[in-house]
């Protein structure tokens, strides 16, 4: 059992001050600088979770932020690490995977099922399609660890950006060295560190962020730190991978127990929180770290049992004999069977060939594994060194260094050293006005290591590789026999290295076996894609704050106060219709086409797209991007615009208009104006013509005022001869309006004598004020999008992505006299000669019902022979002309003006419509030419 | 993140840019037959490699070349668009 | 499940080039339906490690337009048995999937799409807001205030299933019936002579055919210019991630073409999650942080209550794009070269569809009529098939 | 460690593009910076300044608003290759000794690094809208510039102000850039 030593020099808990907290609903207190399973463990506490398969008990492994053993549920927080967390007052803390809570555990039969539940069980069995579902709700139960709350809020968390000259990851000896040596040739050096205490700071010039981990290495030396409570993206220099190497686990049965531990875990439970493991500590080793965990375990007084290495001569020859003098019992050559468990399920003795030894704590030092992760992900590689028997760096990426014992120095002389000429190549790397092409792996001394660790096996125990996963090693070993033989598939299939710690501490086991298996050599087995994060992280993390842009016109307010139901347009929000007390959403929408009809509307048309162009070239280049003619247009006079892409689909439209012989004003859709803006810059950047483009979508609003006495209500306010002979249908005009310079377009997109008012945005509010205070004595109404949609279908006009989709070419459109085939270029044109001889797979028409058809909606079929013919693409009664309009894409057989169509609607049955000629309403135009006597 | 260096505003992660797609020479529409049109359209040299390529640093509209190894993701070199025009012209 | 063979021989009647599930399942039908077993399976990698095992497993028929609803549909079919047909548990679970629609323009295309589906027999229903949220009562269906969701396209037989399996049921099927599957084998050439398949250059020696099928997704446009032929395809990287085990919680898979989200949790307790293409062209499975960042804040948008769930891994397949959305099958203009690609981001789910359709063409030289839509050629005529509005962000 | 943010509301403004605008705007007497990005004072203090944006656009902000009208005016008469730009931006102001550090949470630019001097303008994106940032001032006393497009404004500013917060010292009053 553990428990807590008195005060020691070092430790990092404040023994003044106590937290009280409990675990699994009974009273604990630890100490501040305590995390939680070291409150536990200094509690006596052994048993700390349930293991993920078999729901074995079990305790500290690493204390390392690797054990899947060690995550608990706190509060509504799921999952969390135990062995990283800090203790605090008040925490309530459970166990995770239980199944009605840790002792009792009523899962815990599986445990006993293991040797029915082979590698790939659950692809062998309960593949009755009609079982499957029942079994799945079973497994699906078990499965998963912690428990989250529904309830539980959306944490918003800040991210920052910060730069560097040299990230050093990892501040153990090595990492130090290396922040300190890069700080001292003056570069900017941050120390990133999981721990919360490092010897480096702040005084050194180092930025040092402590309980903070690099989650991943990203392209260009772009690194993830989480801090707790941020994350933190890093731009560096240059980077030292200082971030150490972790100690493996050996197999033998029931080395799970807890107990068992790591030898570093055992030293760090000393060292930091003055925990001993045990009273009687057996040693089982491979490597010298076995020994010099023992020799500091005694330095504290603790007991030692033995001291076991598997390995036939002693690789620490040194600290044997000194261990020897001190009264140890040092085996070489023999290697634990298993372990017997006591009453409370703990270690209580290791069965070796020779003998039974009892204990109450073992650690284990299996060797050490590489934490190459980041630097594999940074686009480093790794090499397996038999000497050292750990995959080493063999190539570094450009700016990136290594030190310490990922490059297999485990002597802190020899690390420090190194981690010094790796942190000053890195500052100078950093500085180099032009960098050196790569960086060289620093010479390493070699470490004796012994070989793998694994010797023998017995079907009748468990003998765990892979903690995470409840993974034996006899399941890697039937999983290479059935033909799951290379590293990728090994893990695939057995899922070694898929549990939360990602294979820390069993990927390079496995790959032990694999090799041995398949008499390969460790670089040709491989390691699998060392992948982020390295270690898990919340998503809030991730998420930071959620910035989500959104666009506002400057009438957005007035448009609150008139009642508007909002829609969105991408990232604008839009007016959808203006809400009426004791109005349905239809009668208002009724009501403002009405008003747009009789009398007149108003609507917020800023979120249009408004481009200027400027220069000679100008009336060439929109001749070149656009599919009509620009360059004939007259002064004063506007024209419709189609785009089109190379494949000659539509693609956006708008208006044209030609303000002065070299400067032309256009619009585009909401949805298109920042790609077709930027589309155009790379078109005039390409061409090389003599024109300047210039944006100014959000710098202009536009309101769109309609209506028959729509210019009753302008010449009020403008100086701008609106006359029909001075400012013509199509007509454009800049003048004063309110007190605001503005561009008048004399468009008709609604139907009515109407026009466009585009003012600067500093503008907007008063000249809108101004023509809904005029618009009082003509019972203005606001209209919104949908009283839009509405009037422009009246007049039969489309809307491109609802009317037209991603391959409707202008032909089907019946767009064709918007296109100028007969200009020498336009984008576009050279498919349009193409798909002209070919023809159109698909017509937009006109169709009309005599009767209101509510259950009629935009997207049911046309049903022509039980075969689908098209689509309804835009449908509403017209009040204006009592009867439901619409338009349709159909195959062009059925295009024919007469035909009666029946389109399907959502419930199966049909309603038959007529093709129709378009405009629906005024279908000689006369309304927008000349405006109607009101 | 990926860097690249703006002609005109200097290096920046890739974030800040637009990616429009290797720079493809047009045939002559009048010459070309429709098979060659199509082609030009819709096929692309979809194999790894050093590419010519559009990007435009979005916040300023500027629009350069880019020549970026695709299968590294390893920007070479970066030009404005008139060294394209030379480089056609020669 | 697999034998390894130490040669590869000198002639086969067909050469699969790729062994994830497509090959693999063109294989395993070739050889069970077509009598064809003279079959080598060539794979440069491990069998399932490209898309197969990249991809986040959603299987699903609610596509757009009539050619792809009923291939997909087709696929569905074939899935609900394939588990009993292999002997091997694929964990296939039908869950449901709605698409999430946050505008009114999406709601369209949702109609469409269940317009089409309903008209080919597939299970598709508009949804509205209400609906959604009392499916799932967790969800904010106001999205965080951002997108409002208005409705959904909810679609019962919607399911996911475990990747890997498929390429290992096929395989050992395939394996079983005589097919040789030689992985850690890689192809360098295709020799083509008077426009006939001749054979194919590999890392292990030279294979004599006159039959080769190619199913190698990312690799596509490699193979392609081993050929000569030139077609649409351009390769995206496609990533996905994964949070820790949690307790079950999310049943249906939920889609927002939107906010670019696609979740489900798989029967271990993981969140797979995935999103949008990577905006430009890469021939490598890099990983990149604003990928997560933004799909994390997505997800957040739809259940705030994941703060604290930790993402465990992310990792990234090649995804070979077509400009309509829809893949490229069949024969091509070199007699006995057959494409099975342009998977994009939806492959997995047509795996056996297009084991079983390409194994018809293969076996009998003749496009199966329901890969009519999906020809190289379509592009030429100007034709095309577009899926755009279903699989862009679909999945 | 604090900040103050500013909404700009009392200087005038007005931008010019084109392959002539830097000849004439020199004929008109106004300085200009010389280099691409970068910017120059042009009255009797940082307020007054003049920004190029690329090679061949500018930017003028002023507090006096005639000088500005007198090339309004001007232009009206479309002077070859000299094209008006509107510029209807929200301009903000954050000073402090914080303002690194909030806008170091909004944008991957490092403008702690640039040298005040140095008088350069950034365009970037910052939470992924287009903006202008320019540094002014000096190491001790740091004070970023920065224009975006008015239908952006309330959510930039919204966000600044969160993200600002914890360090703000005065927010209420709108005033100059001074």
């Amino acid at each position: 059992m553990m428990y807590r030593l008195p005060q020691r020099e070092g430790e990092w808990i404040d023994r003044t001050r106590s937290l009280a907290f409990t675990f699994e609903g009974v009273r604990y207190e630890g100490f501040a600088g305590d995390t939680i399973t070291s409150a536990l463990s200094a509690a006596g506490v052994m048993i700390l979770g349930r293991s993920f398969k078999y729901h074995r008990p079990r305790g500290i492994l690493s204390f390392a932020n690797h054990d899947v053993n060690a995550i608990f549920q706190v509060g509504p927080v799921p999952n969390v690490r135990g062995d990283v967390t800090p203790l605090a007052d008040g925490m309530e803390v459970l166990a995770v995977n239980t199944v009605g809570g840790l002792q009792s555990d009523r899962a815990q039969w599986i445990d006993r099922l293991g040797r029915f539940l082979p590698v790939g069980f659950y692809y062998k069995a309960f593949n009755s399609k009609r079982f499957f579902p029942r079994w799945e709700r079973l497994i699906r139960n078990l499965s998963g660890l912690g428990q989250i709350s529904v309830d539980a809020p959306r944490l918003q968390t800040p991210k920052r950006y910060a730069f560097c000259d040299v990230l050093v990851i990892g501040g153990g000896v090595a990492g130090e060295a290396a922040a300190r040596a890069a700080a001292a040739t003056g570069a900017k050096v941050m120390l990133v560190d999981e721990s919360t205490r490092v010897s480096a700071h702040s005084a050194d010039g180092v930025d040092v962020l402590t309980s903070s981990y690099v989650a991943g290495v990203y392209a260009d030396r772009w690194a993830a730190v989480i801090e707790p409570h941020r994350m933190t993206k890093v731009r560096a220099g240059a980077i030292v991978f200082a971030t150490g190497a972790i100690e493996q686990p050996i197999a033998f049965h029931n080395n799970d127990l807890p107990g068992i531990v790591m030898a570093g875990a055992a030293q760090r439970l000393l060292q930091r929180h003055s925990i001993a493991v045990g009273r009687k500590v057996l040693v089982v080793t491979t490597h010298r770290a076995g020994y010099e965990a023992a020799v500091a375990l005694l330095d504290a007084g603790l007991s030692i049992a033995h001291i076991v290495e598997l390995n036939s001569t002693s690789v620490a020859p040194d600290l044997s004999s000194l261990l020897i003098q001190r009264g140890v019992k040092v085996v070489v050559g023999d290697a634990p069977i298993e372990a017997e468990r006591n009453a409370e399920g703990c270690v209580a003795a290791v069965h070796f060939a020779g003998e039974r030894i009892d204990c109450d704590a073992v650690l284990m030092s299996g060797g050490w594994a590489a934490a190459a992760q980041l630097l594999l992900q940074a686009g480093g590689k790794t090499a397996f060194d038999d000497a050292a028997q750990m995959h080493l760096p063999s190539e570094l990426p450009a700016g990136c260094f290594v030190s310490g014992a990922i490059n297999g120095l485990f002597n802190a002389e020899a690390a420090c050293m190194e981690g010094r000429t790796a942190g000053r190549a890195a500052a100078e790397f950093a500085s180099a006005t032009v960098p050196p092409s790569g960086s060289s792996i620093i010479a390493r001394s070699s470490s004796p290591v012994a070989p793998s660790p694994h010797r023998r096996q017995d079907p009748r125990g468990k003998d765990f590789i892979d903690f995470d996963e409840d993974l034996q090693v006899k399941d890697i070993e039937n999983a290479i026999h059935e033909g799951f033989d290379s590293i990728e598939l090994l893990k695939r299939y057995t899922t070694v290295g898929m549990g939360p710690s990602q294979g820390k501490h069993s990927n390079l086991n496995a790959a032990r076996i694999l090799a041995g298996k398949r008499g390969l050599s460790m670089d040709q087995v491989g390691l699998t894609t060392a992948r982020p994060m390295y270690h898990p992280v919340p998503m809030k993390h991730l998420a930071g704050r959620g910035f989500t842009p959104e666009r506002a016109t400057p009438i957005a307010p007035r448009h609150s106060d008139a009642g508007a139901v909002w829609m969105l347009a991408g990232n604008w929000r839009r007016p959808e219709y203006y809400m009426r007390e004791g109005e349905s959403r239809e009668q208002c929408i009724a009501g403002e086409v009405a008003v747009v009809r009789n009398s007149v509307g108003l609507i917020d048309v800023g979120t249009l797209g408004k481009i200027e162009v400027h220069g000679p070239d100008a009336g060439a280049f929109l001749d070149r991007a656009y599919a009509g003619r620009y360059s004939d247009l007259k002064v004063g006079m506007t024209r419709y615009g189609l785009l089109l892409d190379e494949a000659g689909t539509i693609v956006d439209d708008g208006v044209v208009a030609r303000l002065h012989e070299e400067s032309f004003y256009f619009t585009t859709t909401t949805g298109g104006s920042a790609g077709v803006y930027r589309d155009l810059l790379r078109l005039n950047a390409l061409w090389g013509l003599n024109c300047s483009l210039v944006n100014v979508t959000g710098h202009r609003a536009a309101f769109n005022l309609a209506g028959p006495r729509s210019r009753d209500l302008l010449s009020a306010m403008t100086s701008v001869n609106l006359n029909d002979g001075a400012f013509p249908y199509l007509g454009v005009r800049e003048g004063i309006v309110g007190a605001a310079n503005a561009r008048l377009l004399r468009v008709g997109f609604v139907g009515e004598l109407g026009y466009e008012i585009h003012v600067p945005h500093s503008h907007a509010q008063r000249v809108w004020d101004g023509l809904v205070e005029q618009g009082r004595k003509f019972d203005l109404r606001l209209f919104g999008v949908e009283a839009q949609r509405v009037l422009r279908l009246e007049k039969g006009h489309f809307i491109i992505g609802q009317d037209t989709d991603g391959l409707t070419n202008p032909f089907e459109a019946q767009a064709g006299w918007a296109v100028r085939m007969q200009k020498p270029f336009f984008i576009g044109q050279r498919s349009l000669r193409l798909l002209e001889r070919r023809g159109p797979r698909q017509l937009l028409v006109g169709f009309e019902i005599e009767n209101a058809v509510p259950a009629l909606k935009e997207c049911h079929l046309a049903i022509d022979n039980g075969e689908i013919a098209g689509r309804v693409t835009s449908v509403t009664y017209s009040n204006t002309l009592g009867k439901t309009i619409g338009l349709a894409m159909i195959k062009p057989s059925l295009a024919v003006l007469g035909t009666k169509l029946t389109f399907r609607v959502t419930d199966g049955s049909t309603v038959t419509a007529t093709v129709c000629p378009t405009p629906f309403f005024d279908h000689d135009n006369q309304r927008q030419k000349f405006g109607v006597a009101a | 993140m990926k860097q690249l260096r703006c002609p005109l505003n200097g290096v920046r992660p890739v974030s800040e840019f637009a990616y429009a797609g290797e720079v493809r020479d047009m045939p002559d529409p009048d010459a070309c037959t429709d098979p060659q049109w199509a082609d030009y359209v819709f096929n692309r040299s979809g194999v790894p490699g050093v590419k010519r390529e559009w990007w435009c640093h979005i916040a300023s509209g500027y629009w350069f070349i880019a020549e970026r190894d695709t299968a590294r993701d390893a920007v070479i070199d970066t030009y404005p668009v008139e060294k394209l025009r030379e480089v056609h012209r020669a | 499940m697999f034998r390894r063979h130490e040669r590869l021989r000198d002639s086969y009647d067909v050469v699969i080039i790729g062994g994830g599930g497509h090959g693999l399942a063109a294989a395993y039908y070739l050889a069970r339906d077509h009598g064809v077993r003279n079959i080598a399976v060539i794979e440069k990698g491990y069998i399932g490690g490209g898309n197969t095992g990249r991809n986040t497993t959603i299987i699903r028929s609610n596509y757009l337009t009539p050619e792809g609803v009923q291939f997909y549909d087709e696929s569905v079919r074939l899935w609900q048995d394939l588990s009993a047909d292999f002997d091997l548990n694929l964990f296939y679970s039908t869950r449901g999937h709605f698409t999430l629609a946050h505008t009114d323009a999406s709601m369209r295309t949702m109609r469409w799409r269940a317009e089409v589906n309903k008209h080919y027999g597939v299970k598709s229903e508009v949804v509205d807001a209400a609906y959604v949220k009392n499916a799932l009562p967790m969800i904010d269906i106001e999205c965080g205030g951002h997108a409002p969701v208005l409705g959904a396209l909810y679609h019962a037989p919607g399911a996911i299933a475990r990747h890997d399996a498929v390429a290992w049921g096929y395989g050992r099927g395939a394996d079983q019936r005589g097919v040789e599957i030689h992985q850690e084998t890689e192809v360098t050439g295709i020799d083509v002579e008077a426009g006939r398949i001749k054979g194919v250059r590999t890392t292990r020696g030279y294979i004599s055919t006159s039959k080769v099928l190619c199913a190698v997704a990312g690799f596509t446009p490699r193979l392609l210019e081993m050929v000569g032929l030139r077609s649409p395809i351009y390769i995206h990287p496609l990533q996905a991630m994964v949070s820790e085990p949690i307790k079950p919680w999310l049943d249906p898979i939920i889609v927002s073409g939107s906010l670019h989200v696609y979740v489900s949790q798989t029967a271990r307790g993981e969140l797979v999650m995935g999103s949008t293409l990577d905006p430009y062209e890469v021939h490598q499975t890099r990983s990149t942080l604003d990928f997560t960042e933004t799909l994390s804040a997505h997800m957040l948008d739809l259940f705030p209550f994941l703060s604290e769930v930790k993402i465990v891994r992310q990792w990234a397949g090649l995804a070979d794009m077509t400009p309509d959305f829809a893949p490229i099958m069949g024969t091509t203009p070199i007699e006995g070269f057959y494409l099975d690609a342009g998977w994009g981001t939806w492959g997995f789910k047509a795996t056996p569809v297009c084991g079983k359709t390409m194994s018809h063409t293969v076996a009998t030289g003749r496009n199966h009529p329901l890969i009519a839509g999906f020809g190289l050629d379509r592009f030429a005529r100007f034709e095309l098939t577009g899926e755009k509005g279903a699989a862009s962000v679909g999945h | 460690m604090s900040a103050t943010l500013q909404q700009v509301v009392n200087l005038a403004r007005i931008g010019f593009k084109g392959p002539n605008a830097a000849a004439w705007l020199g004929e008109q007497g106004i300085p200009l910076p010389e280099r691409a990005n970068s910017w120059c004072v042009t009255g009797d203090d940082e307020q007054d300044i003049c920004v190029r944006l690329g090679a061949s656009e500018f930017l003028l902000e002023r507090g006096d608003g005639n000088a500005l009208r007198k090339l309004q005016a001007e232009i009206a008469a479309h002077i070859p290759g000299v094209y008006p730009v509107l510029r209807e931006d929200c301009a903000f102001v954050i000073a402090g000794d914080a303002a690194d550090d909030v806008l170091a949470q909004m944008c991957n630019v490092n403008f702690a690094a640039l040298r005040a001097e140095a008088r350069e303008a950034v365009m970037t994106l910052m939470i992924g809208v287009a903006v202008t940032v320019v540094p002014q001032g000096n190491a001790a006393q740091r004070r970023y510039r920065l224009w975006c497009d008015p239908t952006f404004g309330d959510y930039v500013w919204s966000s600044l102000n969160e993200v600002a917060g914890p360090y703000l010292i005065d927010t209420k009053s709108p005033g100059g850039a001074r």
